[in-house]
């Protein structure tokens, strides 16, 4: 473990991945306590003000801290993202590994059936569910799980059937093991580290997909601290205060340059040919 | 007394067979009107319904009016003018009104107008089926009748004062009568109008063009060749196209692009009291608003000084949960609520909510200082033990489903020309739209008493009576009056934005040689 | 390739469109919203509406409605919307073709950037430049398309006036105007995939300036030059096809919000007025046509892909 | 035509060369001194890893940035190569020195016709016109013996076979009559038959030229028929060098004398005991046919070139208890497809039975089948999970076939991996800490736990070195004595597979052509097929002393 920690450290973007990453960890896991301020306490005197020692990022419409609100909102934005790649992983997952082993026609239709589900946007396709159940983050959680289980799906079986292939598979059929041994105990292991680069990266893109819902008005509702939302808000006034609208498009572009690095950096170090 | 009300209204005529000389000597108009050119126009919403009996929303009144006519229009003071009709009367019970229409008025198809088509355009504004939003704004009309080829006669239910003013509401358009028979649908893609303008275009989502109508009863009238109305996704949009010099002219403008906008050269910033409010609608026939006490709690935690700045950051005045304001004439003060918590609290003790209201307030996202008041309230409610959760919606989304229907939601309405149009569109127990179900005899008695009565002591009496009995039984808190803004380029001539906010007489505005020639 | 192979490809594309269909059709089912209401707004009478609905059919059971609307794409006719009352198909092919428009113009952008940036990383792996390419590539994949637009506005439009802001302006009408008027939306949209297009070429370039051929190339005394240029790139730039036509799906996303934030009239701003107003019939007629695009680019790549890669058989 | 006769026309002296790793400098050639004369086939032997490959980089000046150059010369044709520049190189390669590479399939551009491929260097080198190249390059198809070199070129690679590919490359190689010409296992990835004619057609262009060649193979069997003189390499270094005749008739030096043995040499036998063809059959196998790929339900496309169905063709045969049965075949011939087949990786149509028991699906495998029948893969390192221990691969069958378990089952590993001549201390390392050859240990280990019946060798020894290989087949034989077990040994390498085999079957395309006692495989009645491939094998070394 501290081997692989080591070496996921050694590749420039495995460590500066890691560190971003673990920065909005600790954002999401202690905002509340960070934030200096009540990030909805509203102040007529002290709206659209720059950065300062008081307020730190300034202040928005409402006179309300932007830091404090970046902070607490890093908990809906991040969190959001990754349950929502977790259960468009597993659901995706479930579908990709039951195609690959079904194999046949089988695997053919359900696979075609996902191409198919995989031509309409996943931005248009969360929009469209999300419009149907009514904007929330729930259904905006729905939408992007769905709409990303289809890409997992068609991944999580391309590296089954790779795992499938491989020598020590054949032996434990040769040798007579449990088809559920096989797949957990010989296929499982080789398979988990491709998927977990995949999703590590796919959460950069939830973030996005969650910010641009609620630029849409179909994601989270006001007053939420959701960073998309605050960007889609702030548009209104980026021509008297464009630090509102800057803030949060960075934090965004932030955390999903550190997912995306991360995975890079752990792809770099699961697969020993590179 | 009657006889001061019909010499009132025969003054009324002979000033509107002057009005186009006087109005030449408006002071906009000191140098002389140049025809031709295209006036490109920002809208925020797609004009979605051409049928003039069905617009809805600002941008549809705006291409309905340049499109159609009514019998008269309204004035920037509110007052009526003649449009199609060129006079009008009534008898001294003011249960019949008879209006003279002008002579060789001609539809875009070239048919003659005659009073068989605005007979036909009444009953069809009137009839249920035709689902027109006018169906109940144009006055209590019993019946229409044409009298003769130019004369029409609406008898009322009862006697109404304001008839020429209902008959400049934005759906009572005039359509031949010959479309009405062969079915409306065809109003959906096409105009066949009495209008200074014609259709020549019609792409609801991007762009709707009009050119001169050149067989328009004013031979001066309209001055522009063309006009053009962009759709635009967001105010934003709009007023960085005006700084581009892309369009000449913004309709409707939010207060942060109005500050935006401010000290832009070659842009006229336009702005006028309205009485335009934003109320939050409390349904006064379920939990927990149905007890006046828990309305007026929330009502006390409101700080409406801060509301002007946070929602219109300072371009509105007070509300004090009454829709009239100085923008009308027979506006009465009423000691201005100042958020007291302490007694809010207290309200609620007494209605049975000592730990506070858990509750949902819709608002829609057009326009967005729905949300702002929204969120803002939410703010100023909470200490009072109000737990409010903000829920937008698209604006279609918050139509079919919210509006009219909701418990706790964020209306938002353009200036009535008179009072009697506010409350009998939304308060009286019999409102064309009573969305918070307020039910109150008396409110209703004085309001119906002032619409019949010509005497206008007596009215603003009634008036204030009704407006006091509203402050108190609170159906909905209106927290700010908004001014009306628009923007425009210093070209463009002639064109005052109107404090209804729905009405915009293009015909009158014109291009100095200042503006670009664009094709 | 063969003519079955095609066959079955069309065949595919087709069996693809009907789960969407199904898939579209479905959820609009499910839409809470009253086509008769939506069509004659919240003041019909209830008899108004109960005519409306069996004249619309609303009333027969689902599949019929289903096969009565399929029917109709099929003869091009994709219903008349609630909202305008307008017929939709003309109104949404209007809509792609300005959008294709965008989406055209941006590969172009994308394919004239990301290309070289591609091969310069990759010749020099591990300098300066590599680095650089890929700290791009990074930063633009994780920027979103509303981000990047709302900025460019703010600073490109507004602040410096270096580019006209929002709104569209047909190439026929002013064909200058209209370039300039697409160069921001356009550019917003390839930021992305400039990211992870040149990415691609950047691994492709690496792994093919690896494979023995090119060693041998250059064993047999070819120049550098002739090595890159006559052998490397054609190979490296082949999957590039492939990855762009999949990066299609990625676009016509991608043109949803830009055009709503430019104020592009394409079929994104229509499906997303569409959506706010649950036009159920504006919503499936965009969302087919959509994937049915997405497809059409996809069949295209692969013809293209085995006219270029002579080692590509169909069966 | 010697060295000594005539200045050389490449020397190497002294050369030695680095590569500068993270763990420090890699000594890939110690102080080696080599030259080749005009007309003259020098071989150059050594085991993957010894660094044989790294001279020809060297002489090609083609290495890579962390490769030192550490002293030492390299000169050809009396000028120092090291001191030319880029450019003078560029134009001294495929004109001067050239190369003919391992594997033809990668060696050509897949997207290039196999025509503009030649023609570039000519008119590269020649400075002919493309008319003029393409019509000089399909003249030097027809040289190399390709029936049709008009079409030939306008072929791309993958429509051509491995041998027309590999004379396609040749051709290039002689294209502008190059004074040395380096052969880097030119035949290794070739099916027997086809790399006879490869190396025919070698032969006579190099009468015919008279170029100098150095020939790089790890077999030495080929060397020995092919050079005129041998270099040995073994990590780096050259241990001997000399005339063929004498280094493999008397070598001196023990690495070589070691390589020596370890080539498989028919003439001894190490197949042990004869079984008892009397006894019933340990395994009979009857009309079984396996059969591939499927129709797909949608068109979809394969980049691979001819992907045609490989597979079985009503194969017939039986193995006594205790016998070793050889089965050889070219690749695609069919001879895993069986093995498979025989151990319920592939659905097989016909009967397998096994002491009498009759098998017709995967479903009728029992457990005791599989604890009797045990396969060991090609190649090592994937047919060990990566993410698991020796120990705990290795505890499967015991856990399945077995009651042994905790203490007891970890002692049965221990002696299992001394058995297999592997230290018991292993059980707690990971496959990639083992070098190849224990891999294999591990594997064979593996299969032997349950004390099988039958063991099916598929190809076990061909990704091995001569040495390692040695081992092996050794520890294999051990293994018979010890517990009388049966093999079926697949392998493309006929003099291996004489030496150990009771019996020899073998396959061309799916069918089995025959079966012989390996004693009259070489009789004149055999199949024609048959004798094509031994014709096709290199004469072993003792045979090939003047």
């Amino acid at each position: 473990m501290t081997d692989f920690i080591k070496r996921l450290m050694r590749s420039p973007q495995g460590a500066i991945g890691t560190i971003i990453v673990l920065l909005v960890l600790v954002a999401v896991a202690f905002g509340p306590y960070l934030a200096p301020h009540d990030p909805e306490a509203m102040s007529i005197l002290a709206r659209f003000k720059g950065p300062s020692a008081d307020f730190l990022l300034g202040t928005d419409q409402y006179g309300r801290d932007i830091f404090s609100r970046l902070m607490i909102g890093a908990r809906s934005t991040v969190i959001m993202a990754v349950v929502a790649t977790l259960i468009g992983t597993v659901v995706g997952a479930l579908v990709g590994v039951t195609s690959a082993f079904l194999g046949g026609r089988a695997d053919e239709v359900i696979m075609r059936t996902v191409d198919a589900v995989m031509s309409i946007p996943s931005l248009l396709f969360a929009l469209i569910i999300v419009n149907l159940l009514g904007s929330s983050d729930i259904n905006a959680l729905l939408a992007v799980s769905i709409a990303f289980a289809p890409g997992m799906a068609r991944i999580s079986r391309a590296v089954a059937l790779s795992a499938r292939k491989q020598d020590f598979v054949s032996a434990a059929i040769a040798r007579g093991e449990k088809p559920n041994f096989i797949v957990l105990s010989e296929m499982l292991p080789n398979t988990v580290a491709p998927i977990i680069v995949e999703m590590t990266i796919r959460v950069s893109f939830a973030i996005m997909l969650f910010a641009t819902l609620s630029f849409l008005g179909l994601g989270a509702q006001p007053p939420s601290e959701e960073w998309g939302l605050m960007v889609s808000e702030a548009r209104r006034y980026m021509h008297i205060s464009s630090w509102i609208l800057v803030w949060p498009s960075l934090a965004i572009a932030l955390v999903a340059i550190g997912f995306n690095l991360l995975g890079d950096g752990l792809r770099d170090v699961l697969n020993p040919k590179t | 007394m009657l006889e001061t009300t019909r010499r009132r209204f025969l003054l009324g005529t002979a000033f509107v067979a002057a009005s186009a000389t006087l109005s030449l000597s408006m002071p906009a108009f000191a140098q002389a009107p140049v025809k031709g050119g295209t006036l490109r126009v920002a809208i925020d919403q797609a004009t979605s319904v051409l049928n003039p009996l069905l617009v809805r929303v600002n941008p549809e009144y705006m291409l309905a009016e340049l499109l159609y006519s009514g019998l008269t229009r309204l004035k920037v003071d509110m007052s009526p003018e003649a449009d199609l009709a060129e006079s009008w009367s009534a008898n001294e019970e003011l249960t019949e009104w008879t209006f003279i229409l002008r002579k060789g008025v001609k539809f875009h198809d070239g048919s003659a107008l005659t009073a068989a088509d605005v007979v036909a355009s009444y009953k069809a504004i009137l009839n249920p089926d035709t689902a027109s939003p006018g169906r109940k704004n144009v006055g209590p009309i019993e019946d229409v009748v044409a009298k003769d080829e130019l004369t029409v006669v609406f008898k009322l239910s009862g006697p109404y004062a304001d008839m020429p003013v209902a008959t400049a509401y934005m759906n009572a358009k005039i359509v031949p009568a010959a479309i009405i028979e062969s079915g409306l649908d065809k109003l959906s893609s096409e105009a066949v109008g009495t209008g200074p303008f014609k259709l020549v275009s019609f792409e609801p989502d991007r762009q709707v063009v009009v050119e001169r109508n050149p067989d328009y009863y004013d031979p001066e009238r309209p001055y522009l060749d063309k006009v053009v109305l962009n759709v635009y996704p967001d105010s934003t949009a709009e007023s960085s196209a005006l700084i581009a010099g892309e369009i000449d002219l913004i309709s409707t403008l939010d207060p942060t692009e109005y500050m935006r906008l401010d000290g832009t050269d070659g842009v006229d910033l336009q702005r006028v009291a309205s009485g335009q409010f934003c109320n939050v609608n409390m349904r006064c026939d379920v939990k927990p608003f149905d007890d006046p006490r828990v309305r007026q709690a929330l009502a006390l935690t409101v700080d409406r000084e801060a509301m002007i700045q946070f929602v219109t950051e300072g371009f509105g005045t007070a509300g004090n949960d009454t829709p009239i304001n100085n923008a009308y004439r027979f506006f009465s003060e009423q000691p201005a609520r100042k958020p007291d918590i302490a007694k809010a609290k207290q309200l609620l003790a007494d209605a049975g909510y000592a730990d506070g209201i858990k509750i949902t307030l819709v608002a829609s996202e057009k326009p967005a200082l729905r949300t702002q008041l929204a969120v803002a309230l939410r703010e100023m409610a909470k200490p009072a033990g109000f737990d409010i959760e903000v829920q937008t919606m698209p604006h279609a989304t918050y139509l079919d489903q919210v509006w009219k229907k909701g418990n706790f939601y964020v209306g938002f309405y353009n200036m009535q020309p008179t009072e009697d149009g506010i409350f009998k569109l939304l308060y009286t127990s019999d409102a064309a739209w009573n969305e918070t179900r307020w039910d109150n005899s008396d409110f209703d008695k004085a309001v119906n008493a002032a619409r019949v009565t010509a005497d206008e002591a007596t009215r603003a009496k009634l008036y204030a009576e009704a407006q006091k009995l509203q402050y108190e039984g609170v159906p909905s808190i209106i927290p700010t009056f908004f001014d009306v803004l628009g923007a425009k380029r210093t070209w463009v001539a002639a064109y005052d934005i109107h404090p209804r906010a729905s009405v915009f007489r293009f015909d009158h505005a014109w291009l100095t040689d200042k503006a670009p020639t664009r094709s | 390739m063969s003519a079955s192979y095609l066959t079955k490809r069309v065949a595919l594309i087709f069996y693809t469109l009907l789960i969407v269909s199904l898939i579209v059709f479905a959820m609009t089912q499910i839409l809470p919203a009253d086509a008769a209401v939506m069509m004659l707004g919240e003041n019909a009478t209830e008899e108004a509406l109960a005519a409306l609905r069996e004249q619309m059919g609303l009333n027969n059971p689902v599949w019929t409605q289903y096969l009565h609307w399929i029917a109709g794409v099929f003869q091009g006719d994709f219903g008349t919307s609630l909202r305008t009352g307008l017929s939709v198909g003309p109104v949404m092919v209007e809509a792609l073709s300005r959008s294709l428009l965008l989406a055209l113009f941006s590969i172009c952008l994308m394919l004239f950037i990301a290309v070289p940036l591609g091969i310069l990383a990759a010749v020099r792996r591990g300098k300066i430049v590599d680095m650089a390419v890929s700290l791009i590539s990074y930063v633009g994949v994780s920027l979103p398309e509303f981000v990047t637009a709302t900025l460019a506005l703010l600073f490109l439009a507004d602040r410096w006036k270096l580019l006209p802001p929002t709104g569209y302006v047909p190439l026929t009408e002013n064909f200058w105007d209209g370039v300039a008027h697409l160069i921001m939306p356009a550019a917003v949209i390839s930021i992305i995939l400039v990211a992870h297009v040149s990415r691609m070429v950047r691994s492709e370039m690496v792994d093919v300036l690896h494979t023995d051929y090119i060693r041998a190339a250059r064993l047999k005394g070819l120049s550098s030059r002739q090595v890159l240029w006559g052998h490397a790139l054609r190979n490296a730039l082949l999957p590039t096809i492939t990855i762009v036509a999949l990066d299609v799906g990625y676009l016509l996303g991608g043109v949803i919000v830009v055009e709503e934030i430019f104020a592009i009239p394409g079929i994104g701003r229509q499906l997303i007025i569409a959506i706010q107003a649950r036009d159920l019939p504006s919503i499936q007629a965009g969302v087919l046509i959509m994937a049915a695009t997405y497809c059409v680019v996809n069949f295209i790549a692969d013809i293209l892909y085995s006219l270029l890669d002579k080692r590509i058989q169909y069966d | 035509m010697t060295s000594d006769t005539a200045a050389p026309v490449l020397s190497v002296e002294g050369y030695s060369l680095d590569y500068l790793t993270a763990k420090g400098p890699f000594h890939a050639l110690k102080n080696i001194s080599l030259s080749i004369g005009a007309g003259e086939i020098v071989g150059l032997v050594g085991e993957s890893g010894s660094g044989k490959s790294s001279l020809a980089w060297s002489i090609m000046r083609y290495l890579p940035g962390n490769a030192h150059e550490v002293s030492g010369t390299i000169r050809f044709d009396g000028s120092d190569l090291m001191a030319r520049s880029n450019s003078e190189i560029e134009a001294i390669r495929g004109k001067r020195i050239s190369m003919v590479f391992q594997d033809p399939a990668t060696s050509l551009n897949p997207t290039l016709s196999l025509g503009r491929q030649i023609s570039e260097v000519l008119i590269r080198h020649q400075g002919l016109s493309k008319k003029q190249a393409w019509a000089e390059a399909e003249a030097r198809l027809a040289h190399v013996g390709l029936k049709t070199p008009a079409q030939m070129m306008h072929r791309y690679p993958h429509e051509a076979s491995g041998g027309e590919k590999q004379r396609v490359v040749i051709a290039t190689a002689f294209a502008c009559n190059p004074e040395l010409i380096i052969f880097d296992e030119p035949t290794t990835a070739l099916d027997v038959i086809t790399s006879r004619q490869i190396l025919e057609l070698f032969q006579s262009l190099q009468q015919e030229t008279g170029v100098a060649s150095l020939y790089i193979s790890h077999d030495l069997a080929l060397v020995a028929s092919t050079a005129h003189r041998v270099s040995v390499i073994n990590r780096g270094e050259i241990v001997e060098q000399g005339k063929v005749g004498e280094i493999f008739t008397r070598p001196q030096d023990p690495y070589t004398k070691k390589l020596i043995a370890a080539v498989p040499d028919p003439s001894v036998r190490l197949a042990g005991s004869e079984p008892d063809y009397a006894a019933k059959p340990l395994a009979e196998v009857e009309n079984v046919s396996v059969i591939y790929g499927r129709k797909p339900f949608f068109g979809r496309f394969s980049k691979k070139a001819g992907n045609h169905v490989t597979g079985n063709r009503a194969v017939n045969l039986a193995i006594q208890p205790g016998e070793i049965l050889g089965i050889v075949g070219e690749s695609g011939s069919g001879k895993s497809t069986l093995a498979k087949a025989m151990t319920g990786l592939n659905k097989f149509e016909g009967e397998i039975r096994f002491e009498g028991r009759p098998i017709h699906s995967i479903a009728d495998m029992s457990d005791s089948y599989r604890r009797d029948v045990q396969i060991i893969f090609q190649h090592p390192d994937a047919s060990l999970n990566p993410r698991k221990t020796i120990g705990d691969i290795l505890s499967r069958p015991y856990r399945l076939y077995t009651e042994y378990s905790g203490k007891a089952m970890r002692d049965e590993i221990s002696r299992l991996l001394e058995q297999v001549k592997l230290p018991a201390s292993y059980a707690a390392r990971y496959p990639h800490q083992l070098s190849g050859g224990e891999k294999q240990r591990v594997a064979i280990a593996r299969a032997f736990a349950s004390q099988p019946k039958l063991v099916i060798c598929d190809e076990i020894t061909s990704a091995l070195d001569v040495s390692v290989q040695a081992s092996v087949i050794e520890l294999l034989m051990e293994l018979r004595e010890e517990f009388g077990t049966a093999y079926l040994f697949i392998t493309h390498d006929l003099n291996l597979v004489r030496q150990i085999a009771h019996r020899i079957a073998v396959m061309y395309r799916g069918d089995l052509i025959e079966i012989a006692p390996t004693r009259d495989i070489t009789a004149p009645q055999r199949a024609a097929y048959t004798r094509q491939l031994l014709e096709a094998v290199p004469v072993p070394v003792a045979r090939s002393a003047p």
